[in-house]
């Protein structure tokens, strides 16, 4: 299955983004939110804070539909950013089958166990180290997801990023564009 | 020295925050417990807030209350077995917001129970609302430019306010952001469950208490701002002994 | 000399026991443990005196002292 | 030997002979002499009694007290029962037997201190948050108020729920002598294994409402409480019938205004109108039998409530919308003669003839 | 121009477009946003924004500021609107516009902070004491939730009664892209000549809710908000349909679940099944008029609700029992995908077929 | 010296008891809402309480609160209408018991109104039980063997608590038990409606008062127990003043 | 109409006293009450504490019956106790026709209007101040009821002041009964 | 000498005047008022000092004190 037809086998494409607390999920689930806006297409978006209260993993999920969305709930995603290892033992087995994962190599020390997903690797916590900063790690994987998946433009990402951090300094800005564009260039298709 | 996990307390990892408070107090009340010998009847009562799984970290009957209800359920607890020992645990939204009326009540009828107050100036579980006790200037997510003395009023002095309530037996500020406060705190934490072991009536411990995460500052600042802030505008020390 | 051990997966490194030791004793691994946090270690054990201030500052627990082992230069009964 | 006691009084006697060992209360009018009488027969009988500092803390302490082990009990009047909705949540989520007396008065607002029965959803579907049930009993004279109110305490304690005891002024307020059986448990009495009393000996045990790993766990619990809830519907349905045989019209009330309304279909039934009754003494669970049997055979209902209209939907869900429902009832304090509930019989079974 | 916002902001946004100026709330997951927002926004606009001490302060700070003549709000989550039931009965029996949102968690007591619709009776029977009404709305979509807000307002005003948002967690948390469109009524806005602000130039004015005397002034009272909810019960009915016109199975939801089960119902059709669908906005006034339409034409009913079952009764009343009615719903922060509704009718009608 | 009836009084005969305070304290006030000439930007609270009909008797605009939460509803009106005067009239039962909570806070956060607190010891409207005010020893309806320290606690004294609070303006306790104190009391409430007027926040007068009815007392008795009994107990005096 | 046949015209006897606060009618219903246990009659009384609250009138209600009792609420009195004139005004008006009117003159000064009711007369604060005590008017009254009625044998009254008072001085239910005599023998007939 | 006044339909007849009157100048009128309360009357009008002490304890308003008719004796402007 190409990663097109992955975007147009249901209606709605869902997306979860997870990790622990402070590693950006929300952040990047936002992100994808508002360039879904910019495209105008149909989003809709969600932080999962259900059991978890204090410490623990936080979890984002989007839904993306070309018709209008029916649930906001993500139980099954199709595509997950997962950017650590209890986060991948938490979603693995509720992905969708033929569904994609992104894996934040530096935090995941295992491959998925099932075969009918497909997985890309991105050290993204060691990049983002690399970059600077390594609360950067979420748009690294963020790059590579739209890369892989091109359900987004870049360049709407890149206002998505813009917009975000508009009330912040410029040089947020500019790092987490460059981080963007490291998660694009250094993705790692799983063999 | 030696220095081991006291029985009271479980196993079981907390959900706190790195560099919570809480945990430092759920030590010293299990700590004065196991010293007491009195965790196999003592009741402890959960609040709404951070600590509402205390039930999971303590090992003795506990009940979860509604927000701010704990000095009622204890009454009821306490008025039921007067010979067991009935303590709560409240932060400062449950027992200076929501519970105020039920906490200066219990107080005034000197109802011989033990009173674990945290007081960490905000609204943790709910993530960083202003609470009575929030400090001017301090901005939390509900006082986004700091309170105000002119809007939210300054912050509310639980012992000093039931400091003039002749029902009310002992209270004490205590801190656990120091070693030495800590260890100063177990004092007072245990005079508090003495009182009431006496039956001298109702005892009462402020802990000024971390909440990095809420006050966005790293475990050390934590510190630092109960250290330099707190402790200027809540006072540490005994402010009343009756007993 | 003491018998001090810091549970490193009860650890949530708040480094708070780094800055109440007063030997400068307690530092910051560089790994993370399992539950993905940074910890603390002991520096050199010999070099504890067993003061416990940093199991009075730490909200986790993590810092365990054994019981003193009888110092063998005093005989039982002395002093 | 009968003795003349108002209502307020009977229902605490009853309780204290139950072994009610706990009261917390706050004065309201027209359960005043609820606390009143606690006050000085709750120390004489070796219980509690604590005058609170407001409605929610009276139930918050029943809180503690149930959870101590102790038959307790609360009571007020409408807005007061209002003020204790979530804790009456909280109590039922926890599982915690007690018994809560509703004397109710003219709403809404602060009314007025008139008799109603106004706060019936607020007592039969839940006022409180979230799905719960509460046993709801709806006495009509003193002598069933001093039975019921000891059954209560059985039916809390069997079943680990609250129970409400559904009154009304008139009923607070009224003398009637009544004959002060001694107490007998009606239902079996299992040990409360939930009692918070310190660990010695035993595991130490937790009392909470907070369900939140894994992530549908309060969804189990809920199952659970649905199960116990089936399971009282199942059993308890207590109700008077009153020659519904072969009536044609049927009139369904409860409470006070069931007492009021007998009056007038025994008039009625003199003047020769083929009239009956049905009354429900459990509100919850809702009598659905009688209700489904007679609108087999009856023509039309006639429902007289002190409301403007509440306790008439579940006659009409018991009844499956099957037949005519009509309406006598206000709210605010309105109460029926018996004359006027006759005069509406009068009228339904004339137009009866006339179709 | 769609800006992406979660559901507790929209509401803040359009409460503040529609001139909202004073608003009281206490903390509580998962609308901690409203406050938030509102901490900010309020004073930027020069209204008032309080952090009560309680729910209780909360609601009745509403009371005074409505009194005063400002569009005022409060929200909360379902422990906390359950202490403001006595709030609410007063407000509402004093006649005082305003607007409650309550963002319903799971249930009953501490439970936990998923979605909920337990709290459906509550809102539409009354957890409060006495007769009265809330006027109920029920919105499922974020620009729904942002244009029944302004109208929650004009409705307020115009009847002046307070008019109850129904949200829930995830209606609260999730997030979508709305047009913040500007504000304008949809109904007329009548002067207010309640408004206590000093008696210079007129008379002074009263607002209570207490009657004594004569004895029957209550009973008055009550006769005319009765008069008054029936103007609004045949006024106001806002619902939405999905082809039910040859519909064989109609499917009843609102708010979020409604969302939910459109997909389902959506899917359905395109697998060849005669479903349709009513969606009640204002959740009271009920809509019953397409309810008893629909019972004359489809077979059966599903109704779907986060709960153990509330809005079914409402559904069972308003298709007067004809029709039955299959129930998919649990309580305790369960919510349905569209596939499992799916599945549930795809069942309902083969056992249609079957019949 | 000239005596007649402040306009802001209407000329309705009160409800209230022989010998009741409350007709003295509405007669105060009415007094200095006459001489400050803020009749008409004046709104009143009525609590619940045999003072419920308070709008019955005054001549000016008037909101009947739930018990207890005139505070709160005081709150409501004054954030929206900061020029108009807003005060609240509360017995013991409504400002002390059940409204603890909204008393505090409101008073803490220095809300600029201004309160009467009528202090008669007792639940007047209910029929006479405990108020948190009531005596030790005194019996009423839910205290009959007299009000207990054991059980009870001591009588809650508002001043004294309110005192501690930062975001108090003004606090003073006045009698109306004899001619003199009765001046005084209208000194006292002139200053808490002047420190409204000029901005200066929160101020409360408590006023003890007769309840002969519930007290079961004659008239002249019920002035006797306020003279004897309650001012040993609430001593008067200005508790705090920082206008 | 005899005094027997209004006892027996309906199944139910409703009474009413009526006074002002302290002039004691909630004693004199529950003495009647009371009464009706003694000799095992089936009776419900209540206080209408309706719209008054302070001050003003008080009164309370007897229903007596030999079945069942439907309402304990009495709208339409068969017989009033009047002890002063606001309670003539009040329920001259509802009482049912044929009632039966027990006036105490020392504060009522007018008969009633009503031509199809009875009317007995007993100055009951006059022979009460002149026992010594004002406050037992309402057995004054009392008596005088009884005695017209024939509804309850006296000595059951008497029994029933004994049991009210059991815990009161000894005096006191002498005097009482004294009082109730007093009424009995002092009514006058209203011409 | 006050141009005093007791309304006695308002009066309840509570006598806190009467104890608090300085110069023991009201009393209890032997009747009732038509509300059936007994009320206060003055002795004697000329004795009063118009202090009004009576009607700052009078819980129901009944006493009222009319303007001080200017004196005769004093030319006005002196003192
Ligand atoms: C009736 C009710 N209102 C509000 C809440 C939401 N709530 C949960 S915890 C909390 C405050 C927690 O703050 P605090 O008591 O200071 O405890 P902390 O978490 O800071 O230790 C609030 C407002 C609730 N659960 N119930
Ligand atoms: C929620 C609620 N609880 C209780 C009551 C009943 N109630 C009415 S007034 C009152 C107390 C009155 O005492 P206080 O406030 O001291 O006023 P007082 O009559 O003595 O002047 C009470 C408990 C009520 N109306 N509402
Ligand atoms: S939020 Fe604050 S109080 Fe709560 S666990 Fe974290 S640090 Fe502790
Ligand atoms: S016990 Fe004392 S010396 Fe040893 S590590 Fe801890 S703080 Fe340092
Ligand atoms: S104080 Fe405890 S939790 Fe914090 S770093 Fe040290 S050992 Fe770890
Ligand atoms: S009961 Fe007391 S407070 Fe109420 S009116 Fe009578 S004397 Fe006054
Ligand atoms: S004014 Fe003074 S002197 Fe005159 S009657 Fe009154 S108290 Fe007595
Ligand atoms: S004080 Fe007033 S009410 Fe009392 S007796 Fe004197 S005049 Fe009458
Ligand atoms: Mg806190
Ligand atoms: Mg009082």
């Amino acid at each position: 299955m190409s990663d097109a037809e992955t975007v147009m086998s249901g209606q709605e494409t869902k997306i979860v983004i997870a990790g622990f607390g402070g590693q950006g999920v929300v952040v990047a689930g936002n992100i994808i939110a508002r360039a879904c806006v910019i495209e105008g297409r149909n989003v809709t978006g969600m932080i999962s804070y259900g059991a978890e209260m204090r410490g623990g993993t936080a979890n984002a999920t989007v839904v993306i539909s070309e018709g209008e969305i029916a649930s906001p709930v993500v139980e099954t995603p199709d595509m997950a950013i997962i950017m650590n290892q209890p986060s991948l033992d938490k979603f693995e087995p509720v992905i969708a089958g033929g569904g994609l994962l992104i894996l934040n190599t530096s935090l995941v020390d295992r491959r998925p166990h099932r075969d009918d997903l497909r997985a890309v690797q991105i050290a993204a916590s060691q990049i983002a180290h690399e970059l600077g900063n390594v609360r950067v790690a979420n748009i690294v994987a963020l790059g590579a997801f739209i890369r892989k998946t091109k359900l987004l433009r870049p360049a709407s990402v890149e206002q998505a990023i813009a917009d975000l951090f508009a009330s912040k300094k410029a040089a947020l800005v500019e790092l987490n564009i460059r981080a963007l564009n490291e998660g694009m260039a250094r993705l790692v298709e799983a063999s | 020295m030696e220095f081991e996990r006291p029985t009271t307390l479980l196993e079981t990892r907390t959900h706190y925050c790195p560099g919570c408070g809480h945990g430092i107090v759920h030590r010293l009340v299990a700590e004065v417990i196991d010293e007491l010998g009195i965790r196999e009847r003592t009741i402890g009562t959960a609040p709404v807030g951070c600590a509402v799984l205390l039930y999971d970290y303590f090992n003795c009957d506990i009940i979860e209350c509604a927000h701010g209800r704990p000095p009622a359920v204890a009454t009821g607890l306490k008025r039921v077995l007067p010979d067991r020992i009935v303590f709560t645990y409240q932060g400062d939204g449950d027992l200076a917001a929501i519970g105020t009326s039920e906490t200066i009540h219990t107080a005034n009828r000197g109802e011989n129970i033990t009173a674990i107050f945290v007081n960490n100036a905000v609204y943790g579980m709910t993530g960083g609302q202003m609470a009575p006790t929030t400090l001017l200037g301090q901005s939390t997510t509900t006082s986004p430019d700091g309170r105000g003395l002119n809007h939210e009023g300054p912050p509310l002095k639980v012992c000093e306010l039931l400091a003039s309530l002749d029902g009310v037996t002992y209270l004490e500020r205590v801190a656990v952001s120091t070693a030495k406060d800590t260890i100063k705190a177990r004092k007072a934490i245990r005079k508090a469950f003495v009182n009431q072991i006496e039956g001298k009536g109702y005892s009462l411990v402020e802990v000024l208490s971390m909440c990095p995460t809420d006050w966005k500052l790293s475990p050390q600042q934590g510190v630092d701002f109960v250290n330099h802030q707190m402790k200027k505008v809540f006072p540490l020390g005994v402010y009343k002994d009756r007993s | 000399m003491a018998d001090i051990k810091i549970d490193k997966d009860r650890c949530k490194g708040c480094c708070l026991c780094v800055a109440e030791c007063p030997r400068g004793n307690i530092r910051m691994a560089e790994l993370l443990n399992d539950a993905g946090q940074p910890y603390a270690e002991i520096v050199d054990t010999d070099n504890c005196t067993g003061c416990a201030l940093c199991c009075q500052m730490c909200p986790d627990l993590a810092i365990a002292i054994g019981p003193k082992k009888p110092a063998p230069d005093k005989a039982p009964g002395s002093v | 030997m009968k003795i003349l006691l108002k209502g307020n009084e009977v229902m605490c006697e009853a309780a204290i002979q139950a072994g009610c060992r706990f009261f917390a209360g706050y004065p309201i009018t027209p359960q005043n002499e609820v606390p009143e009488y606690m006050s000085h027969r709750m120390p004489a009988v070796g219980g509690a009694f604590v005058q609170a500092e407001s409605e929610i803390a009276a139930i918050n302490m029943l809180f503690g007290a149930s959870a101590a082990g102790a038959r307790c009990m609360t009571s007020s009047s409408s807005p007061g029962i209002s003020l204790k909705q979530e804790g009456i949540s909280y109590i039922t989520a926890a599982e915690l037997p007690c018994v809560i007396a509703n004397m109710q008065r003219g709403g809404p607002g602060l009314g007025n201190i008139r008799a109603s029965q106004a706060d019936y959803w607020q007592a039969v579907k839940g006022g409180g948050h979230g799905d719960y049930r509460l046993i709801v009993l709806g006495p009509s004279t003193l002598p069933e108020l001093y039975t019921l109110t000891m059954n209560a305490f059985d039916y809390a304690d069997h079943y680990r729920n609250p129970v409400l005891i559904l009154g009304d002024g008139i009923l607070g307020q009224m003398a009637e002598p009544v004959e002060l059986t001694p107490y007998a448990p009606v239902v079996d009495l299992p040990e409360k294994d939930f009692v918070l009393d310190g660990c010695a000996g035993r595991k130490p045990r937790v009392i909470k409402t907070l369900y939140l790993r894994p992530a549908l766990e309060l969804v189990h619990r809920n199952e659970l409480l649905q199960a116990k809830y089936d399971k009282i519907s199942s059993e308890l349905s207590l109700f008077e019938e009153i020659e519904t045989a072969d009536a044609e019209l049927i009139v369904a009330a409860y409470g006070i205004t069931a007492r009021i309304a007998k009056g007038a279909v025994r008039t009625a039934r003199r003047n020769g109108l083929k009239v009956g009754m049905i009354r429900p003494i459990t509100l919850w669970p809702f009598p659905e039998e009688p209700f489904m049997r007679a609108a087999r055979t009856a023509e039309k209902f006639l429902v007289v409530e002190m409301s403007n209209g509440q306790f008439i939907e579940d006659v009409k869900l018991a009844t499956a919308c099957r037949r005519p429902v009509e309406f006598l009832g206000k709210g605010g304090g309105w109460y029926p003669t018996p004359e006027a509930i006759f005069e509406k019989i009068s009228t339904m079974c004339e137009k009866s003839l006339a179709d």
